[in-house]
């Protein structure tokens, strides 16, 4: 896949991962939202630490390959820096559920008005196959040979708890559907959570019971609190837009109109200003 | 008037006003107060607040000193001591200078040494009792100075103007309580001071926006806290943002996502927050982010002492962060290079794109002091930009290691990286590639060093046989001992310390050399015996949280010097 | 046999194998086989293992070096390298001494130099292909040094337990293939070794294991995940819980909690990893919880190089926290010091009540290599212990600032304070018992010194006018260089970096002393600078991710002592 | 109160605050549970920095205060050290919903057996009243003078979507309610999370707003989804155990009945296992 969208870097995510479909679905939606309008120019990315992450790679877009768990976080920081970019945060399960959790349900807290999209593959694929936070009870990696004691986590649940006003579950084995949640991820006027459910077919080839039981959904939820009924669901896994509200976004609140690095004051207003303080006469 | 101990201050025109009494009972604005009252004398002031980690009870105090003479530190040695509690009456009972006025509040101690007022029931009739007790410290030293009374009123309903009528009345009853009491009143000669003064971390906060900081992240931690306070409040007019997110970890790496969009950011915060963004400040060192981080320490290690001061963080600032990287990390000697070194940081730090440190300590970021800045004066570099709209490459190998910045919108995509890159900001493991970004960002260390050696790096004060080496707020209690003893010595101050001015510091070097320094490890010492073969003959240290009274620190330094 | 550069290996039977291909393909694997095939031939082993972050792709390569004579490092220049794929024909073309064999895979590469195996061909017969792949590496080693068949597949099984069949049939293949191709017999000598092997990662665990550890806490981070897994394995036999918990932070401060209940816990992690640990170290030196904290190093700053190895964590380590507070880091030079080093810290810092560190890199975590040790011979303390069911002060003062411990059950109240605090662990600002408690930590500080001074802290290697310093897994490559090249020298590897024994350091400094080590910024060179004044003539530094090959390295000391 | 559970250690709380109301109950809830055969030997605490972390100092415990935000982390350690003991971790609004929050919901999700009270007073106090995670829109603050811009979280909820397996609500006000809940939290074989409203005197003084709201619950809800129903009620404040369910615990899942501190080996069985890995003659 050669486009304007290819850094030409090597790609060594495994065949068959569901990382593919994620970077396709990508592509797609930013093909699409330039169509809409939104140039790429605007588009910046942050990603963590893990396979996920090596999407930064392959996405001839401007950003930060931040720390492991660190993406909502540096993310943030860009959207507050300049609030007229539009940022898109990738994480992985172990990355954004379990090191830099805090960051991700702060930033649904406040509205922050970004895009975070979590490669959900239920493991640590890039450390060898650990337990991650979604991984099932049972589940087997060289820090749990006997089988993980814990339960996992629904991510969307602590979500919609922690009050984002968007949430998705997208599967990367349905890359239009996927490509489409990305675009009204980065459209939404606030914080947008995507989960993606992702096959590590290495540690969690899960494509088989996946392909059963996705479901799309045909509209969200009227309510927080049935959203996370069907979050929980497992007899089928429903794919979609779970919960979508609009409400005021953290940057405007906090700043209005005022862009930190649009309307920074010249060297002169900044002295002026300062004498005032200061008393100088 | 001078000082309690042995030692006697020789700057004649001394005046020093201690103030204690109970968290909520209005010490801090009592010192406030006293302070304003000094100012509008044209005298010099320097005011230094004591107090615990609680929000009401427990002990706190302010001293505020004054003198017609420009002046460093305050002082323990006090010529007026009002105790509102008698907790207060019993902890500063050493703290009089030999003709010193001692005020206790005599609805709590009986027979106490010094002049008894009943503050207590005098307060009682107001609607604040607790609250209001605090304007008795301008009110008794106005009457002890022979002040008049009107001046008083406008000057209590200045600095408080909540209540205007109790506040009156009540300052009004404690200022004739004490004219009744007090025979003769003490002399307080008008200086020519113009300057005002202000709190160590305002300054910071105002010198970073004179050089151009659009945003400040920050956690609240003592006592870099006033640094997010002043931007929350002043932000709107000076154009800085300020936000408080959910910890420290998510400040620097926001910071560092800030700097990504072309926004100029800075944190600040204190040991154990700073100990949390060890990982953030690498990555900074590794994207190449300019983030300044402000350290205001306190005693650690761990949550150590919160509202006192000390210097042991220095050898973990200079080495914060894992793996190689360049980093600048400075500390300010005193109010006024507090404000032109954050400005210069932060452009520096942009010259070169990698992370510093203004390392500073509770006793500058706390304590307010008279200052005369003209931030006209203060430099601003622009960064290094690549204009065109072909052709970048975030880390492009350059002379100096500085590879031109660019921001979004971008038609190119700007690769800022956390792993291992190539100039284009991908990830590579490639052993060429790994080794000559290493040594790309080396580079500018060394560049950092050469532009350094055309900076002014060290303060040099005063002179004579007799070397003394001290660094950060430390330098004022320095200073102000040998102004006050008349001990002749040349005081030598890194204002940078890493890249640490070796070329500098070693033409000050001889054996006759001390080191003055807040750590019990003598970390500071450690550092130049390490980097420019200092043998101290002694080193003077303190490590209870509180910063050195200068008399006291006078009479280590001649016994050390002796 | 030998390498491949100018200078030639002085060991006769050095015999280097290097098997190179993708992630996926068994390339680690094929490396233990070669491993194994050596050692049951009596031979001393090391191997080395250079992969890339990534699970299928990319180029891996085992070096397996060996020798009659006990041997301390991997070789590039390798007798037999075999190719999987294209990538590896391409990178180890310039691996090869000059009379070694290169094979390579023929259906991949037309008309190579060397020796052209069709081995995608062949594998295609088989159920896993690509997994089967790396089996050909023994296979083809047997075939070149005239081992006979059986024992080839006997030792095929026993590494390749899964699939017995195919391996069998496949391996019988290849072995075929060569012998068919490569007209004679390389000569391999059988030794007298008894050892077995264990990678770095793994010997420290049993290292700490026998001294006592209770419950080892981990996050994933190479290179010192496989802590974590061998506790994950082994903890049940070992008496040792291996948790994984969320963060690095949670791991730091579970430990700490873990040690108040009286249990021995233990740490590892890499740079980002102990970058966020830096709070919880210095709340360690706070409350004096004895937390040993393993930091395998690889490339930095941030994420850097994920699974190569670098010393650029020095600095970092030696000022971990916050503060001021004793700490001890070590970092051993070879596989048994690994053992004893882990164990001994254990005990030490038990016995202190303060953190440490033991610092190592990616290359001895997880490099394998002979070793021979005697779990006998670990020395355990048992800590100072309050035995009274009162009277009881966690923070009692001591002539050497050690504290006797209890833990609960108790009847009395243990108070371990991260706050500054009295003997009874309560929470102080009092200016006299801040200081009071600073000096206690410092004594410890002092003592340890002491207790160093009678220990062994520093290796000496060899002798001669010239003088290596060196530290940590570089001792490895050090001495490999020395030992294959014939060149004298005096190799002297600190053990302890702090307190870092100068009084045994200052008896080797000289004006002919260099220094070797893997950091651009040469931390080791500058701390030796710092503390012993040494001026070395040459810093041998290598900061590509790489470790040093030895006879590489020989040369460029030969250079630096010409 | 001078009691066997007190220290002696000067009380800095100022007069009226609802950490004396917290004090209280603790102190009767341990007289309690030693009635019912937990020697309070047996039992550790942990804390975190704020003024509720001040505790630490009032209680005649084994423990440690902590940092701020681990005091949950430092809990699960000496659990993990000594499963024997019981634990229970006092925390801030500031510090265990804002700087750790990662570890409270992860205590929660492994099911750790300790129990967390938090001191939830709608501020950063020790700090001179910042706005925290649980305080109104609008609240300020040094650092939010015009008003904090964020919604507040709902403590209850996360919990709940993490796992929890016992959530309660007390109020510092209803002092004898409150020790019944610790009675219960610790007497629970899992995760135990009591979330407290603490007035601050300083800087919020609800206590006539929770007089007037707070209503005991009769009996924990049967499900989730019900039990978050009534934690986002905001017309009463039902104080009382919302949802309790029994569920394997984190230590017994994964050490069995091993208790690494009591059945430590001796040297020389650790030698000899070391030996036999090794494979020393
Ligand atoms: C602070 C820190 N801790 C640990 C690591 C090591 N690490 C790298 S990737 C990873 C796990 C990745 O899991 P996940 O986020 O689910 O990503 P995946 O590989 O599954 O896409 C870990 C633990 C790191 N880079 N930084
Ligand atoms: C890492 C770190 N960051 C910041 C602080 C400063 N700090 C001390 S208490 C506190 C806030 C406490 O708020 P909360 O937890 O709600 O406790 P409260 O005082 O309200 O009881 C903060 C930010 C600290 N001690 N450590
Ligand atoms: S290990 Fe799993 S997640 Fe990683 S690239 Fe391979 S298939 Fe994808
Ligand atoms: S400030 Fe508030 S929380 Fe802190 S002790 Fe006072 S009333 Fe209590
Ligand atoms: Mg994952
Ligand atoms: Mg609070």
């Amino acid at each position: 896949m050669s486009d304007d969208l290819d850094t030409g870097a090597e790609n060594t995510w495994c065949t068959g991962c569901g990382n593919f479909g994620i970077l396709a679905a990508v592509k797609k939606a930013v093909k699409k939202l330039e169509e809409n309008g939104l140039s790429k120019e605007n588009l910046v990315i942050s990603t963590g630490i893990g396979c996920h992450g090596k999407i930064f790679d392959y996405l001839n877009l401007s950003g930060i390959y931040s720390l492991h768990g660190r993406e909502v976080a540096s993310a943030e920081g860009i959207k507050l820096g300049n609030p007229k970019l539009k940022v898109v945060a990738f994480g992985g399960d172990g990355d954004c559920y379990g090191e830099g959790l805090a960051h991700l349900l702060f930033a649904a807290k406040r509205n922050m008005d970004i895009t975070v999209i979590v490669h959900n593959n239920g493991a640590y694929a890039l450390t060898t196959g650990q337990a991650s936070p979604t991984s099932p009870k049972g589940f087997k990696g060289p820090a749990t040979p006997k089988g993980s004691v814990e339960r996992p986590i629904e991510p969307l649940t602590l979500l919609l708890s922690a009050g984002a006003t968007f949430v998705a579950r997208g599967y990367a084995g349905r890359v239009d559907h996927l490509s489409k949640l990305i675009v009204e991820g980065v459209k939404h006027p606030g914080f947008a959570h995507i989960d993606v459910l992702q096959p590590s077919v290495v540690f969690t080839d899960y494509y088989d019971e996946y392909n059963e039981l996705v479901k799309k959904l045909e509209e969200p939820e009227e309510t927080i609190s049935k959203a996370m009924q069907l979050a929980i669901k497992t007899d089928v896994l429903p794919i979609g837009i779970f919960y979508r509200e609009e409400a005021p976004v953290y940057h405007e609140e906090l700043m209005g109109d005022m862009n930190p690095v649009k309307d920074r004051y010249k060297r002169e207003k900044r002295i002026e200003l300062i004498e005032d303080m200061l008393g100088v006469e | 008037m001078g000082s309690k101990d042995d030692l006697k201050a020789m700057d004649e025109d001394l005046f020093t006003v201690i103030i204690g009494g109970q968290a909520g009972q209005g010490v801090k604005k009592a010192g406030e107060a006293v302070s304003k009252f000094f100012l509008e004398k044209g005298r010099y002031v320097f005011e230094m607040d004591d107090y615990q980690s609680l929000i009401r009870g427990g002990h706190n105090f302010a001293s505020v000193s004054s003198s017609t003479e420009e002046l460093f530190s305050h002082h323990m040695g006090a010529d007026v001591v009002v105790n509102l509690d008698k907790t207060s009456y019993e902890m500063h009972k050493e703290d009089l200078t030999p003709d010193g006025l001692n005020f206790y509040n005599s609805d709590e101690i009986e027979n106490g040494d010094g002049i008894g007022l009943p503050l207590t029931s005098m307060s009682k009739e107001f609607q604040r009792p607790k609250l209001i007790l605090g304007v008795a410290g301008i009110s008794i030293l106005a009457a002890v100075v022979g002040e008049d009374k009107d001046s008083l009123v406008s000057l209590v309903n200045s600095v408080y103007p909540r209540g205007k009528e109790d506040n009156t009345a009540f300052s009004e009853m404690v200022y004739d309580e004490v004219v009744d009491k007090v025979e003769s009143t003490l002399d307080l000669k008008e200086g020519d001071c113009r300057n005002r003064m202000f709190p160590g971390n305002h300054v910071i906060a105002m010198g970073a926006a004179s050089a151009g900081l659009d945003i400040y992240f920050a956690y609240p931690m003592t006592p870099a806290s006033s640094i997010l306070h002043f931007y929350a409040s002043h932000g709107d007019k000076l154009g800085v943002t300020a936000v408080h997110p959910e910890s420290e970890i998510a400040v620097a790496n926001m910071a560092i996502g800030a700097t990504i969009a072309g926004a100029r950011s800075m944190v600040g915060t204190s040991g154990g927050g700073f100990a949390l963004m060890a990982e953030a400040f690498s990555l900074a060192g590794m994207v190449e982010s300019p983030v300044l981080f402000v350290l205001s320490s306190r005693p650690g290690p761990a949550t150590g002492v919160p509202t006192y001061t000390e210097q042991g963080d220095l050898g973990f600032a200079l080495h914060q962060g894992h793996g190689d990287f360049p980093r600048i990390v400075a500390s300010p000697g005193d109010m006024e290079e507090a404000f032109y070194l954050t400005a210069d940081m932060l452009s520096l730090l942009w010259k070169y794109q990698t992370p510093g440190i203004v390392l500073t300590e509770k006793h500058l970021s706390e304590s307010s002091m008279c200052m005369d800045v003209d931030p006209s004066k203060v430099r601003t570099v622009e960064p290094r930009m690549h204009e065109e709209d072909t052709g970048y490459k975030r880390y492009l190998f350059t002379e100096d290691g500085v590879s031109p910045l660019k921001f979004p919108p971008s038609k190119e995509a700007i690769k800022w990286n956390g792993e291992e890159h190539d100039e284009y900001g991908i990830t590579t493991s490639r052993s060429e590639e790994i080794a000559a970004m290493h040594e790309k960002r080396h580079k500018k260390e060394v560049v950092i060093i050469e532009d350094l050696k055309d900076r002014h790096t060290v303060n040099v004060y005063g002179s004579g046989e007799n070397v003394i080496f001290t660094y950060g707020s430390t330098t004022l209690s320095v200073r102000e001992a040998l102004r006050c003893s008349g001990i002749e010595a040349k005081v030598v101050q890194p204002i940078y310390l890493k890249p640490l001015p070796t070329w500098e510091l070693k033409k000050h070097v001889n054996d006759r050399s001390i080191v003055v320094e807040q750590s019990v490890a003598q970390q500071f010492s450690t550092l130049l015996e390490d980097k420019i073969g200092l043998e101290p003959t002694s080193v003077i240290k303190r490590y209870d949280g509180r910063p050195f009274d200068p008399m006291e620190l006078a009479e280590k330094i001649e016994e050390a010097i002796k």
